[in-house]
């Protein structure tokens, strides 16, 4: 099973990361992380590939995507 | 936070100031990739001069010097040649790089000493609240060309190659992966490399030159700017209008390098000593 | 075995500075200073140090810094236009506390000025040629042999109070052929490791006294350091907007010189005693001045003189003291009257201070400093 | 008659341009001599930052608040920063509940609004919340008036944005003016 | 008609300066003189004024130079790196008798220091920042409106004595956004043809009082001007090594400016007839010293305010007479002291001075003023 | 005196005081044949730096300021804006245009400025006495490189041009014909236009790293260096080594030019200003 | 008739005038100018082409061939 | 004892070097106090250039001549300006007269020889008028002994130039010493 946290202390709300994510896995949620900015969530956890394209290109450190694509 | 986050950044100036969407936090995350792939965190040695890009190191729990605006590399210079066993990396913005600092960039670039220099072009002076930079595009808007821009822009990367840069790579944030590549190939190159990375600077450039400050607009407008090497050598020149070639863009191994030759002089300078000088005693 | 040299000033500013431990020096060629850069470059590779001749004075002293962070004792020697450039940086030096050696032979300004004439005019600039509240430490050489001496202990102190170093030499003292008595053992204060070790240590935490850091780390030796520009905590982290962080560095970094541990003051007297005229100089104008006193001394006139080795900090206790004593100050400087000024401050108003300025780019005459002695002093012939 | 305002919160609010509408407003629409200083960091966005305004009949020698009589907090380090720098008995202290958790006690005249989340999801643009804010300020206290504030906008703001800034003062005024009703938040 | 404005203070130096015919700004962006530049770029094109972004601060003063003998009024804008930067050029214009104008809003040093944080620091480095002898003249505004009206005489004496001129603004003075009344109709002194003809010129010839020149020339006028940054004789051509040419020009260049016409001695008194202890102060400092010298003659103290709008040159005679007639005065500055050392020069003992430093950027308050007007001054906060 | 030079110079700076076979002294007269011929003496502008090469417009009879070491380009620059119809042209030794000065030069010519930058190189700085210079040869021994020179010269040329400069010659004072030519096509280019001219110094590079300072010696060196643009291109990299390609490098015409650009602006803005700004009535 | 003139009052003695003649018509004399170096004398005029060659190498200003030469 | 010399020309003569060797000989291989200062201009080549040395028993102080013993004179301007700085009648005057043209009056201790014809025409090469020069001060005055100069020129100036710099130090000692055989010029 694959987690994909948000660090809501470090979180900018960017949302480079659902711009980046090629399987729509991340949107914005309507929560408010420390720094004030709406931070995103996983909607669908299931369709990640573990790319971790979101976390190479997440500028705050905020996203960790953990755990095996389900085979 | 990131577990390369948690391994590598300096606690102690946390928390990472750059706006949102700032592609400089993306070039942290893929300088830390580098870094940790090479297991150089000890030998590896920073400066950086004033602006947002400057801050890139600062994050970084290593040794870094922040120092003056444009005036990094002729540090980096010494702390090479003071010890040539060090990584040198020094990260500038293109203000700090080909501006103000446009001089000892083309030295250190001649004297093909063995540091990497990292200059992030946003186009534009970030840190200071979005002006003109010697990157920003001809008729661009900025905070002081309000009706635009009536100077050119720099190619760094020619101006690199020409004044003696023997790596020279150009990428875009959209490519955190080839920039970690670029960094592990700049560091392990014996001479000087000149990396360029065309950051999105969603506050300054993205509100001022291209009409939004939002991140995802920012990133893409970097992002669609970009033509690989290979495809852009069979692009013709209208088609290459408003756009930046992007990869290893100019190699050249096996040229002498400064730090070498300085201290081949000093063998042969410490050999001729009895003969030629004499100095105090002790 | 002491060694006897017959070397001009210049000369004997870099056989000090490697005597004193300097293996690197940056710099970039300017008259009257040039033969500082030269002689570094034929000597230094030989003792295992680096030359490197950099794009400007710019660049020069930013690669002192450099060196002194990568673990070295490090110099640049320069003279006013390239002093005017290297301003930006010795702010930054005074700021993260980098010890390094500034060797400025001074030439007539302003600007391109009197390129190959002598001056003291930057004695000011080397105080106050930064932007920002700092405080250095300038000595000032009358001589080949004190151009030696004094670039030694420019050297030592850098590293103890981890400041940037004026020797304020100027164009006579730095041609003048001269002999120099290099003395078998010279005390050379060694790069000192910090005490504390790098887990626990704050890199801009000052010791006991609360004002001297702890040792001079240097990169890639595991400490891990951040060396900042801005006003800064002693982890080093940015400050500047923090006004209790920001304001405690400043007074600090003032405090550390003008709070020294006495070694700071180096003035030397000569027939003082009973002087109720006194000649304060400094650098090249000591030289007529003692020939001077020793005229007047034997015209009967109760002169004496007041040599100062050290200009920056500046003695304001030994000045007030002669104020105290002596009836009148003379301050012969070749320069409109700059140090006069501090004479005349730190005087407060108990003796009569007298400025003999010499422009021109020419050394007082004795006979000029004579005649304001006797009291009939009316402006020397070029000033 | 000397009135001072403190306006805090972090780069990226707005809050400086909410200063200078202040200032002309009181300035140029309800012509007070006025002294407007601000304080930043280094950083574009996300640092501390504040604004003050002091409107006075005479001539301003001092131009800082001495006694803040307004402190608007847009953030949480903002408001227990500058809480200690009014006298709690007197301010009025407006503060952002979006971004806001903890608020300490003892405050007489307390005015909480979710300005950014107003800002976000009524007009679509978070950035407005300065302009939320304006509003409902004047709402709150009678330093500067709602009109003057509509004058100084319109003068101020790049024209393609006026209408959009105009509605967030008027949605603020509202708020505020519900608040007044109902009387101070605690 | 008057014109009211609520503006900020570097935006009163940038209508100042356009009002007083300026038509080239060239500068580098630095906080917290950004809003100068980026006002020139968007106000001088509309008046067929020339804005140019240079490469850094030394081209940028470099070109203010070349647009002045191009033949146009031209100034710059900065901050303290920029200034430090801008130090040897600055030289060369007082050498070559260049009228300019430069901005200095001054925020916290040494070195990066303070960017966005306020400070007087930077005062001694107008006058002292270049090597060589020399003389400028610097303003110190406190408000907005002293913003835009010292940048107007900047100008105008720029033009009279053919020298570069300060506006020493500083952070808070730069952002503070004041009412400003610009008059109808401004005294502006336009740049002077010489009165000689271009083949009887010398270009560097003073004027009937030996001390000032005869109009400014510019370039492709007939005059085959050579402008020289040596010290040079008064055609212009150098004479550095001849010691009467030279040090004739160096007392010319500096008597100019400590002679002057009256003009230079700019300064207020404020409720001083009868006043016991005096604060002397200059630019935003002035603002909360006013505030406390009310307060204190609410309380019944006999308090008094010397502003000093025009810092260089130092109204020495002013500050003898006040020491003759106060029992104290107090220099609160925004740094660790300094302009308070002239007071205490020019004091001569006759009165106690007593600095009253404020470190941190932060503006005094009233209330550390006026502890210190009553005597209880221990160290101010930050300081 | 040769007529020429009774016409130009400036009688008050005489005499010359270049150093007996100087080569500073031939490109004097080869600049008053191209003022003569183009008739423009009173349509000029001098600026120069610091160093022997800066002195050679001091002796002409023109409007010149003799400046800062590496600062005659902003100068310059400024001249050009101030009046758009000045030539203006800027000499300075190698040491002040692409040592000290080299980020003022890439700059003009990032700008395109019209303005012509004369470059003497003499491969070191003559006036101070023979230290190395960017433009000293690899290994070459100088006053400050006793043992030879660690560090690698610039191609000033290519580094102009990849810079923005439009306009790009090189010749030797061996062709002084060629050299007043070249000032010709420079001053008359619409653009930035350098010109580097090498030159013999027979006190210094003559005499360190030549081994000889005979005036007729240190000039054949400079000479024998050339090899013609049209016979280059036919030479192997072998045969070039230590050679010196001369002729015009480059040239583009109808770029759009730095003084052009401004003026179209500041137009826009005068049409457009009763709408956008409001200042004092005066 | 050619007549070649080295002003002594200018002439460094550099030799290049001797050096650059495509004819030999210049040779050193004995003759020392101002500044103390030996000047160069015509002592084959008739051999003079007239290129001027010498003059536009003459870094000061020091040589003058004038009138024709002879068909 | 203290003595005093100044030598004069113009830059690319020597002038400087000889000044030096003169103070080596002196401090090095005869143990005297020295002080050797110069004058110069910012040209390498042909500016007015001067040397002077100060020998003495004592320490130093002034370093200056007050009172020269020697002038020498390489050049017209150099004699025309110093000449009115010594005491024509107690000081030695060496001129060389390949260069100098007229000579002023008045001159008791006054020595002319054709220096730089010596060195250009005798030993080939006119740059060691110099150390022609040296040799016949030192055969004129007893200030430095020919001894102490050949010690100082063999340990200052490059290995290979060391024979052509003797030898010309040689040939001015025998010049001088006929010149003072036959006593001063005039
Ligand atoms: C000498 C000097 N001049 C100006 C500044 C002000 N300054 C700080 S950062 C900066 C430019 C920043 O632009 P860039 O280098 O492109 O970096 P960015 O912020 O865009 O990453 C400037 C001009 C300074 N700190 N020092
Ligand atoms: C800021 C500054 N640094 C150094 C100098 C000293 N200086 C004068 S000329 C010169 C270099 C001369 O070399 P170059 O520019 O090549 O000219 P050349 O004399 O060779 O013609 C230097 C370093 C100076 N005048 N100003
Ligand atoms: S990229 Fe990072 S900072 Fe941006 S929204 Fe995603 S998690 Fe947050
Ligand atoms: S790992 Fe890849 S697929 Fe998964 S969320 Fe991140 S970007 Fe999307
Ligand atoms: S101003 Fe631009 S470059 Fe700087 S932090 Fe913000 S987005 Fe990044
Ligand atoms: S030092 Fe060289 S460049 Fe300078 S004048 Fe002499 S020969 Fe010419
Ligand atoms: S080229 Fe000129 S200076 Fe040289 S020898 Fe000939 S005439 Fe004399
Ligand atoms: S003109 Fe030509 S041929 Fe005649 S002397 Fe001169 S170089 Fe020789
Ligand atoms: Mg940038
Ligand atoms: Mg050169």
């Amino acid at each position: 099973m694959i987690t994909i946290t948000v660090d809501k202390k470090f979180c900018k709300g960017c949302n480079l990361c659902i711009a980046n994510c090629p399987k729509d896995v991340l949107a914005v949620s309507t929560e408010r992380g420390s720094a004030g900015f709406l931070v995103p969530a996983a909607t669908k956890p299931e369709a990640c590939n573990r790319c971790q394209l979101c976390e190479v290109i997440c500028p705050d450190f905020a996203i960790v995507v953990e755990g095996d694509r389900e085979k | 936070m990131h577990p390369i986050a948690e391994k590598y950044l300096r606690r102690s100036a946390l928390p990472q100031f750059f706006c949102q969407g700032c592609g400089d936090g993306t070039i942290i995350t893929a300088l830390m990739r580098a870094v940790d792939d090479l297991g150089i965190i000890d030998d590896v040695a920073f400066a950086s001069g004033i602006g947002c890009c400057a801050w890139i190191p600062v994050f970084v729990n290593a040794d870094v010097l922040h120092t003056m605006h444009g005036r990094a590399i002729p540090i980096a210079t010494a702390l090479k040649l003071t010890n040539p066993k060090r990584k040198v990396m020094v990260f500038a913005g293109d203000g700090d790089c080909v501006g103000i600092g446009g001089n000892h960039l083309i030295h250190a670039a001649r004297r093909n000493v063995d540091i990497t220099v990292v200059m992030v072009n946003n186009a534009i002076y970030g840190m200071t609240g979005g002006q003109t930079a010697p990157t920003t595009p001809h008729h661009a808007v900025t905070k002081t060309t309000p009706i635009g821009n009536a100077e050119f822009p720099f190619d760094a990367c020619e101006l690199a190659k020409a004044a003696g840069a023997s790596y020279v790579a150009r990428w875009t944030t959209a490519h955190p992966r080839q920039i970690t590549t670029a960094f592990k190939e700049a560091i392990n190159h014996k001479g000087f490399a000149f990396v360029e990375i065309l950051s999105q600077c969603p506050t300054q450039s993205g509100r001022l030159i291209y009409g939004s400050s939002d991140p995802v607009e920012a990133f893409n407008q970097v992002k669609n700017m970009a033509v690989g090497k290979a495809k852009a050598e069979k692009m013709s020149p209208e088609e290459l209008a408003g756009k930046v070639v992007i990869g290893r863009l100019h190699q050249e191994e096996g040229r002498a390098e400064l730090t070498d030759e300085v201290y081949a002089l000093m063998s042969a300078s410490r050999e001729g000593l009895s003969a030629e000088t004499k100095l105090a005693s002790n | 075995m002491e060694e006897v040299l017959v070397i001009q000033g210049n000369e004997a500013c870099v056989r000090g500075a490697i005597a004193a431990g300097c293996s690197f020096f940056a710099g970039y060629p300017i008259t009257p200073a040039s033969e500082v850069a030269e002689l570094m470059a034929e000597m230094l590779p030989g003792h295992g140090g680096i030359y490197m001749q950099m794009e400007d004075e710019i660049a020069s002293f930013c690669a002192v810094i450099g060196a002194a962070w990568g673990g070295v004792k490090a110099c640049t020697g320069t003279s006013g236009p390239g002093f005017s450039l290297m301003q930006e940086g010795i702010g930054y030096a005074v700021c993260t506390e980098t010890p390094c050696v500034i060797i400025d032979v001074q030439r007539g300004g302003p600007s391109t000025g009197m390129p190959t004439s002598p001056a003291q005019q930057d004695i000011y600039q080397a105080k106050y040629g930064s932007h920002g509240d700092y405080e250095v430490i300038a000595y000032a050489p009358s001589s080949a042999q004190e151009a030696f001496d004094l670039t030694v202990k420019a050297f030592n102190v850098a590293e103890k109070y981890r400041v940037p170093v004026f020797v304020m030499s100027d164009e006579i003292v730095g041609h003048t052929r001269e002999k120099v008595r290099i003395p078998e053992n010279l005390e050379v204060r060694e790069r000192q490791k910090p005490a504390t070790p790098p887990d626990r240590y704050l890199p801009f935490r000052p010791g006991p006294d609360g004002l001297r850091l702890d040792g001079m780390p240097a990169f890639n030796q595991g400490y891990k350091l951040l060396v900042e520009g801005q006003l800064h905590d002693e982890s080093g982290n940015r400050a500047g907007t923090v006004p209790e962080v920001s304001a405690r560095l400043t007074r600090r970094l003032c405090d550390k010189i003008l709070k020294h541990d006495g070694d700071l003051l180096d003035v030397e007297g000569r027939l003082l005693e009973d002087a109720e005229v006194v000649v304060v100089a400094y650098g090249s104008a000591v030289r007529p001045s003692m020939q001077a006193v020793r005229q007047a001394r034997a015209a009967g006139i109760r002169a004496g003189l007041l040599k100062m080795r050290i200009v920056w900090p500046f003695p304001d206790g030994v000045i007030a003291e002669i104020a105290t004593q002596a009836d009148r100050i003379l301050v012969p400087e070749m320069n409109v009257g700059k140090m006069v000024r501090e004479v005349e401050r730190a005087a407060h108003g108990r003796a009569e201070v007298i400025a003999v300025p010499k422009l021109g780019g020419v050394l007082h005459t004795p006979a000029e400093i004579l005649a304001a002695i006797e009291g009939g002093y009316v402006r020397a012939s070029h000033s | 008659m000397r009135s001072e305002m403190r306006i805090a919160g972090f780069g990226g609010q707005g809050v400086i341009l909410s200063g200078l509408i202040l200032s002309v407003a009181a300035g140029i629409h309800e012509g007070k001599e006025v002294a407007q200083t601000q304080s930043y960091g280094p950083e574009s966005r996300g640092g501390a930052c504040r604004a003050e305004v002091v409107i006075s009949d005479e001539e301003i020698d001092y131009i800082k608040p001495m006694d803040p009589d307004v402190l608007v907090a847009m953030s949480q380090p903002a408001l227990d920063r500058y809480i200690n720098e009014v006298d709690r008995k007197r301010a009025a202290v407006l503060v952002d509940s979006s971004l806001v958790a903890s608020i300490p006690s003892g405050i007489a005249h307390l005015y909480a609004l979710p300005l950014t989340d107003i800002a976000e999801f009524r007009l679509g643009k978070k950035i407005v919340a300065n302009m939320v804010m304006l509003g409902a300020l004047s709402a709150i206290t009678a330093l500067v008036s709602y009109e003057a504030l509509v004058g100084a906008v319109k003068g101020t703001v790049p024209k393609k944005t006026v209408e959009l800034n105009l509605a967030a003062l008027k949605e603020g005024f509202q708020e505020g003016a519900k608040l007044v009703a109902g009387g101070p938040t605690n």
